[in-house]
């Protein structure tokens, strides 16, 4: 393959404490190296910023959720339809569409125009595995990885009821393998199970109906089961209660769980639990009326405690579509807005729901949540531990990454969006937002986008940085580190489209334009561990008793991830 | 005002997408650009100008536009749509989409029109003097926001979903509809002179509907609450007023629950 | 002649599923759909006899079908056509604009015709389109 | 030695039943004997073995016969009719699988054409009411594992789903319903005293065409209003007595059909089936499922849907976005408005389950009809590929009525030279390219074969 050289630009490799040296990236054979032949293609990056590819942690980009936004969604498409200019073909990719929901298509190719890499499929239903995987191979360019849901799995509540902590792992090591997963997701602890009969756990001790196991157990034994078999990723948590008024507590009481678990990996990863979507947990007040920012109170425990590591939910204040494994939240959600509301319980495993929603600029609650979303980030101490991330769709679209970039690059953005807002008297009264001065350099950007991620994931020796022996992952934004623009609007705009975007050492994005297809590759995590004669047994009998599919089925078939790297874990016996 | 008269020299093979059939297209063009316009047949970009000879060059503004197409348009989509000001006249009948997603102005049939004519209209007129089809007045395929504003007059009948997710604005049938209307609506009025088959109002949050004839097969969710005497289209007649749909969700206004209303007329 | 107007719906059977997997030219595909299934007292009504064929006729076209009582049970007023071939030659194209034909609920009369023939898939099919060339 | 194959899936209905056994025999070319499967699946998987499947395509000559002719012949007339047409129309999709219908996204957009699945004139509306007001659903697993009360609204699985009641919906034995039928009550909505009806613990006779009073009576009854004496032809008292029945169910179950899409008001009546399921959640936990027809009718539903964003009734022909809006884009008005200039019939039969006068309309431009066996689209067609059997022939995923991936298998070797739809598309799609002069896009990911000298991992 080529040789590339980016030449000359203002590198930020946080891995390596690089801030904003101009030099060289020198790229061989879909690698990072320590330097080229004469011959090697030269990217000029000079008066432009070089970071690695991005890495997100958290997005719902493939999967049988997902796609319900999309197929129930025509009026999503109706507008952008209208106004896209007719290149698609003429430019070699593939037609796109979608605004909130995007198809697989113009999903790579958005992530691939603003520099990202790597992108995780947050929740993978087990039984709909092959869907996700048949996704991810018709998204173009971006590797990507999917964590299957477990906190909601019968026979994780099973065994977690009666304290069982290696059966667990036992058992999550056969499903990763069976769903060709990454690691542990939980959503809703118990609550979701809960929502199978209608009901829900709103408490970390609400026992789940007939399991008769509490959230709290099945967060630690998830911890437990994580470390006990040292999967790269810690265990990734979207907590009960999420979107509710006065949630806040029930926030630091689970992050405190992570107190009495060590982390134990081979991968570098120093936290037991990733906390995800932190906005939507971080709610005070009692009801809507005097519904406010506790971002302050649960960051100043997140920044005490090194085993935890969060990623924000920054409400854009678009028309979006929700989309959560949280069934009983989307009920409820459905309830306040009276939209469509679609949902799937998905037998022995999850249940999933999806509600458009308009996070309208004109409503109170709705600027608060937005606030709240940038209060996280300005009040981090360790960026290496909080990731920018929308929920894609939840909060807000992933292509609205750039816009959350600017706001917490620029007070003055902030402050105008705030200013214009029908009730920004009582959105400051709510939040702190407005006091807050801090304004985020580009090297906490990518620390929180590149290195962090990165490394929370357990795969730093692969992405987030710019170090030789590292995937080749070379993102040039057009922004001139020693003379940054005044105008915040021109931050946005250079993260939105990069000037060059390499990916595994191809040349996939040039001028915001994607001239490539890529490469792309399906990651997945391998326990090898002992056979487990009683988890055997459980899962061949309730294959052959409550499941509806032939366990052979089940299975996810090698062709379907045509381009697998897979991580490898040994768990001794 | 500057009138732009398109007359028809072909009927086209397949469907031809005229969206730039509009005032704000029009608008500042002389004749020989308004010809070069673009539409689609099928994947062919083709021109106005390949199935009309215009005449007329277009005013200033879309305001200052008159389009008067001269002939039939049987066969011509999207007439008039999402168009701000201005006129259109069509001397025949005009295919799907007619003033769809139009915003002001005016728009004359004088023939039939096909379905999703007013489709999510928010303002404007839209006068049809024969028949409509399906979707009078409708919301786009999964939008919840419907037509929001404006009126449409139809002289003839209509078929089936006239204002479904209705938020806004007035449909008069003069003649005699289908099923379904008003379904799922949360505003607006929809007034129907002659008889309707069934299916009026179901579902329906909030809004208005009158009809002078005869409704075959009511909704059970609607209950008669009184007979009351109220203007329809200018005249003045006795009506039963019925609230619903019962089966539906409802809002709270000052303490009250706002049903839908239905006003059927009142038995001489 | 007497005839009686009929409420159509046309729909799925066991016997036409398992005949059409065999193939549409297969004679038990034949049987399995070229039948009208009625209530006898339609039927006495408009003087058909058990297994006898009667003319259908909608708003859109008429076939040769075989009147039977109905397999399963249908009341008085609706009338029912396997889904498939024959049901297919009086089912109207329009779609309320939804994309979906009227496959049930549709008007038909339907009187006594003792003495036409069924017409085979083939024949209707390639009939309709001006390509049927045996059975002359 | 005869080979017995367990766990295959069944290519008919959209149970997609996969407990299968199929014996095949030694050299793997016939299919011996079926086991587990009803009579419809049976004859499907017998019907294969029959020595007169097409094995090379077939050209409608001038004076209406047809020839057969070889692939390569075949494959230029598709590639050139597609890219000739101003319109065409590529329905279908029936009985094929994820990676035929992903791969004629490819040549969908390439032609311009309009992408229509068999859903456009069956769930169709289903989907329209999806759009309209979502859909709380479940997997089968759930229905059987939970469900206490079943209702069947406008459908008949005794035939048309013959084994959904074993596996799914009546009889099984699940996890909380360990009595199977003894603990559930079925109540079954139609206008026929169908089987399915026969077997039900209610049975409400509707008249024809009234669902959606009948759906609306039983919300205003939940609310605590009163209703008319009689709905739809049911005394107020038995709408009363089973939406007590439904609301105090642990788990209510809905099914629907054709019964529901075929009829008068078409997606409305679903939509209002939609919104008694939503009421039904406040007062106990109710799912809704459409009985979809064929084992992967739901799967062009997903890949366009991540392709296109959109399920059915998908217009390619602007080259920028795709459009959707069925009663425009819809297959049969499409036809009956003369409005696409060539028709592609892929793995279904519209010559025989399209209203005739819409085969009339449609027949007066080029129809080719990609199929493995001889059927009413095929015998008037101008071109007729066979291709190999999906399921049979030919492994693949597809998606379950209740949109459950399945991965199908497989059981005896496909016809020497013909090839899947995967390979026919692939082809058509490569020499539309040389036709144009353009490179073809593949996505590195699905195309492994394309890429031979794709770097290895990281």
């Amino acid at each position: 393959m080529a040789e590339i050289i980016v030449k000359g630009g203002f590198i930020i490799d946080p891995t390596r404490k690089i801030d904003g040296d101009v030099g060289d990236v020198a790229i061989k054979d879909g690698k990072i190296v320590d330097k080229v032949s004469s011959s090697a293609k030269v990217i000029d990056a000079k008066g432009k910023v070089v970071m690695a590819g991005g890495v997100d942690v958290h997005s719902h980009v493939a999967g049988p959720k997902v796609n319900v936004g999309r197929l129930f969604r025509p009026e999503d498409k109706l507008l952008s339809g209208f106004c896209r200019s007719g290149m698609a073909q003429k430019n070699g990719y593939r037609m796109e569409s979608g605004f909130s929901v995007p198809s697989t298509f113009k999903t790579g190719y958005d992530y691939a125009r603003m520099g990202y890499g790597f992108v995780m499929e947050a929740a993978m239903p087990p039984i709909h595995s092959p869907h996700v995987h048949e996704e991810i191979h018709d998204t173009p360019i971006i590797d990507e990885a999917a964590l299957p849901v477990f906190g909601n799995n019968w026979f994780v509540m099973d065994y977690l009821k009666k304290g069982e902590v290696e059966n667990t792992g036992a058992y999550i090591a056969w499903l990763l393998k069976a769903t060709k997963g990454f690691g542990i997701k939980v959503v809703n602890p118990g609550g979701t199970a809960a929502w199978g009969w209608g009901l829900n756990c709103l408490t970390l001790d609400d026992p789940v109906p007939y399991f008769e196991v509490t959230p709290r157990e099945i967060i630690t034994g998830l911890m437990q089961a994580n470390e006990y078999l040292g999967l790269p990723h810690s265990m990734h948590v979207h907590q009960n209660d999420l979107g509710n008024p006065g949630n806040y507590q029930l926030t630091l009481d689970s992050l405190k769980l992570t107190e009495t678990v060590k982390p134990k990996n081979k991968f570098g990863r120093e936290q037991v639990m990733h906390s995800t979507h932190l906005q939507f947990h971080s709610y005070g007040g009692t009801g809507w009326g005097d519904f406010e920012s506790k971002a302050k109170e649960v960051m100043d425990y997140v920044n005490k405690n090194k085993a935890i590591t969060v990623d924000t939910g920054n409400v854009t204040l678009d028309e979006t579509t929700t989309m959560t494994a949280d069934g009983p939240f989307e009920h409820h959600l459905n309830g306040l807005n009276h939209l469509k509301w679609c949902n799937v319980d998905v037998e022995m495993e999850t249940a999933a729901g999806v509600v458009p929603y308009v996070y309208d600029p004109n409503i109170k609650v709705c600027d608060i949540q937005w606030a709240i979303g940038l209060e996280l980030a300005l009040y981090a101490k360790d960026m290496n531990r909080i990731f920018i991330t929308t929920d894609h769709p939840n909060a807000g679209p992933f292509t609205r990454y750039p816009r959350v970039i600017k706001w917490l690059m620029s007070r003055k953005a902030r402050e105008d969006l705030l200013s214009s807002f029908k009730h920004k008297d009582k959105v400051i009264a709510a939040t702190t937002l407005h006091q807050l001065e801090r304004e985020l350099t580009l090297f906490e950007i990518a620390q929180m986008t590149r290195s962090g991620p990165a490394k929370c994931l357990g795969m730093s020796n692969i992405y987030g940085g710019l170090a030789p022996g590292m995937s080749a992952d070379v993102a040039v934004i057009d922004l001139n580190y020693k003379n940054m623009p005044g105008d915040p609007e021109q931050i946005e705009k250079a993260f939105q489209r990069a000037a060059c975007f390499i990916k595994s050492g191809e040349v996939v994005v040039k001028d915001g334009e994607v001239v490539s297809n890529g490469h792309k590759k399906t990651v997945w995590v391998n326990v090898k561990m002992p056979e487990n004669p009683q988890v055997t047994r459980d899962i061949t009998q309730s294959f052959t008793k409550d499941y509806t599919v032939d366990i052979i089925n089940y299975q996810v078939r090698d062709y379907l991830a045509p381009h697998p790297y897979v991580i490898d874990v040994d768990v001794e016996a | 005002m500057a009138t732009v008269t398109l007359k028809p020299t072909k009927v086209p093979e397949l469907m031809f997408e005229g969206y730039s059939i509009t005032p704000d297209a029009f608008a500042g063009k002389t004749a020989a650009q308004i010809a070069a316009l673009p539409g689609h047949e099928g994947k062919i970009q083709v021109t106005i100008g390949d199935f009309f000879e215009v005449s007329g060059n277009g005013g200033e503004t879309a305001a200052d536009t008159d389009i008067v197409i001269a002939g039939d348009c049987s066969r011509v989509k999207y007439i008039g749509s999402k168009m701000t000001a201005g006129t259109v006249t069509v001397n025949g009948n005009a295919d799907m989409y007619v003033g769809g997603w139009m915003k002001g102005g005016k728009i004359h049939i004088k023939g039939n029109m096909d379905s999703f004519c007013g489709i999510q209209m928010q303002g404007g007129e839209l006068i049809c003097d024969g028949d409509a089809k399906n979707h009078v007045g409708c919301a786009y395929r999964g939008d919840w926001r419907g037509m929001k504003g404006g009126t449409i007059r139809i002289k003839g009948s209509a078929g089936n979903d006239i204002g479904t997710f209705m938020l806004g604005g007035t449909i008069i049938i003069e003649k005699d509809a289908f099923i379904h209307v008003s379904t799922h609506a949360e505003g607006g009025t929809v007034i129907i002179k002659g008889d309707v088959e069934g299916r009026v109002g179901g579902q329906m949050v909030k809004g208005d509907m009158y009809v002078l004839g005869k409704i075959k097969f009511m909704m059970p969710g609607f209950q008669k609450v009184d007979t009351v005497e109220k203007e329809v289209d200018g005249v003045t007649m006795k009506l039963d007023h019925y609230i619903g749909d019962l089966g539906e969700r409802h809002g709270k206004s000052k303490g009250q629950v706002v049903y839908a209303n239905l006003y059927l007329k009142a038995a001489a | 002649m007497p005839k009686i107007s009929l409420n159509m719906i046309t729909q799925r059977s066991i016997e036409e599923g398992a005949a059409m997997e065999k193939g549409k030219t297969n004679p038990d595909y034949f049987d399995a759909c070229s039948i009208c299934e009625m209530h006898p007292d339609d039927m006495k009504k408009a003087g058909i006899w058990k297994n006898t064929n009667v003319l259908v006729t909608s708003e859109c076209g008429s076939v040769i079908v075989k009147a039977i009582t109905a397999t399963q049970y249908v009341p008085p007023g609706l009338a029912h056509i396997r889904q498939g071939v024959w049901a297919n030659q009086v089912v109207p194209p329009r779609t309320q604009s939804t994309g979906t034909p009227q496959y049930s609920g549709f008007p038909v009369t339907i009187e006594p015709a003792p003495d036409e023939k069924l017409k085979t898939a083939l024949q209707l099919v390639q009939g309709s389109v001006g390509l049927w060339k045996g059975g002359q | 030695m005869p080979k017995l194959i367990k766990g295959v899936g069944c290519p008919y209905c959209g149970s997609s039943c996969d407990d299968i056994e199929v014996l095949v025999s030694d050299d793997e070319t016939r299919i011996l004997e079926v086991h587990n499967a009803c009579i419809i699946g049976t004859n499907l998987f017998h019907h294969a073995n029959d020595p007169t499947r097409p094995r090379l395509p077939r050209q409608r000559q001038p004076d209406g016969s047809v020839k057969e002719i070889p692939y390569e012949e075949a494959i230029d007339y598709f590639a050139k009719t597609l890219l000739a047409a101003k319109k065409p129309l590529i329905y279908g999709f029936g009985s094929t699988n994820c990676e035929g219908m992903s791969a004629v996204g490819r040549i969908a957009e390439k032609a311009g054409a309009v992408l229509d699945n068999c859903a456009t004139i069956c769930h169709g509306p289903s989907f329209l009411a999806m759009f309209d007001n979502g859909y709380p659903s479940c997997t089968l697993g759930e229905a059987k594992n939970r469900a206490d009360v079943v209702v069947f609204w406008g459908c008949n699985p005794m035939h048309a789903h013959p084994r959904h009641t074993s596996r799914y919906s009546i009889f099984p034995r699940g996890y909380f319903t360990q009595k199977g039928q003894m603990q559930r009550t079925v109540l079954c909505v139609d206008p026929r005293e169908t089987d399915t009806a026969k077997l039900a613990d209610h049975h409400l006779m509707l008249d024809q065409s009234h669902d959606y009073e009948l759906f609306d009576a039983f919300r205003t009854v939940l609310r605590g209003f009163d209703i008319p004496e009689v709905v739809a032809g049911i005394p107020r008292e038995k709408i009363k007595e089973a939406a007590e029945i439904m609301k105090k169910a642990k788990f209510c179950m809905i099914f629907f059909g054709m019964g529901c899409t075929h009829t008068d008001g078409r997606n409305h009546n679903i939509d209002a089936a939609i919104s008694l399921t939503r009421d039904l959640n406040e007062h106990t936990k109710c799912s809704i499922m459409a009985m979809r027809g064929h084992y992967n009718i739901a799967g062009p539903g997903q890949v366009w849907s991540w392709q296109f964003g959109f399920p059915y009734c998908i217009d390619l022909t602007k080259g920028s976005h795709a459009h959707m809006n069925p009663g425009e884009t819809s297959s049969i008005d499409l036809a009956m408005r003369d409005e696409v200039d060539c028709f592609v019939n892929v793995g279904t039969d519209a010559g025989a389950h399209f209203p005739i006068q819409a085969v009339q309309h449609l027949k007066k431009h080029p129809w080719i009809t990609v199929d493995p066996n001889f059927c009413m689209a095929s015998e008037i067609a101008d071109l007729h590929i066979p291709v190999r059997i999906a399921g049979v022939d030919e492994p693949g995923v597809v998606y379950r009525m209740d949109n459950v991936p399945i991965q199908f298998r497989a059981v005896i070797k496909g016809l020497p030279g013909v090839p899947s739809d995967e390979e026919l598309f692939d082809m058509v799609y490569e020499r539309m390219c040389e036709l144009t002069n353009t490179a073809p896009i593949w996505l590195a990911a699905k195309e492994d074969r394309k890429y031979p000298q794709n770097p290895a991992v990281i």
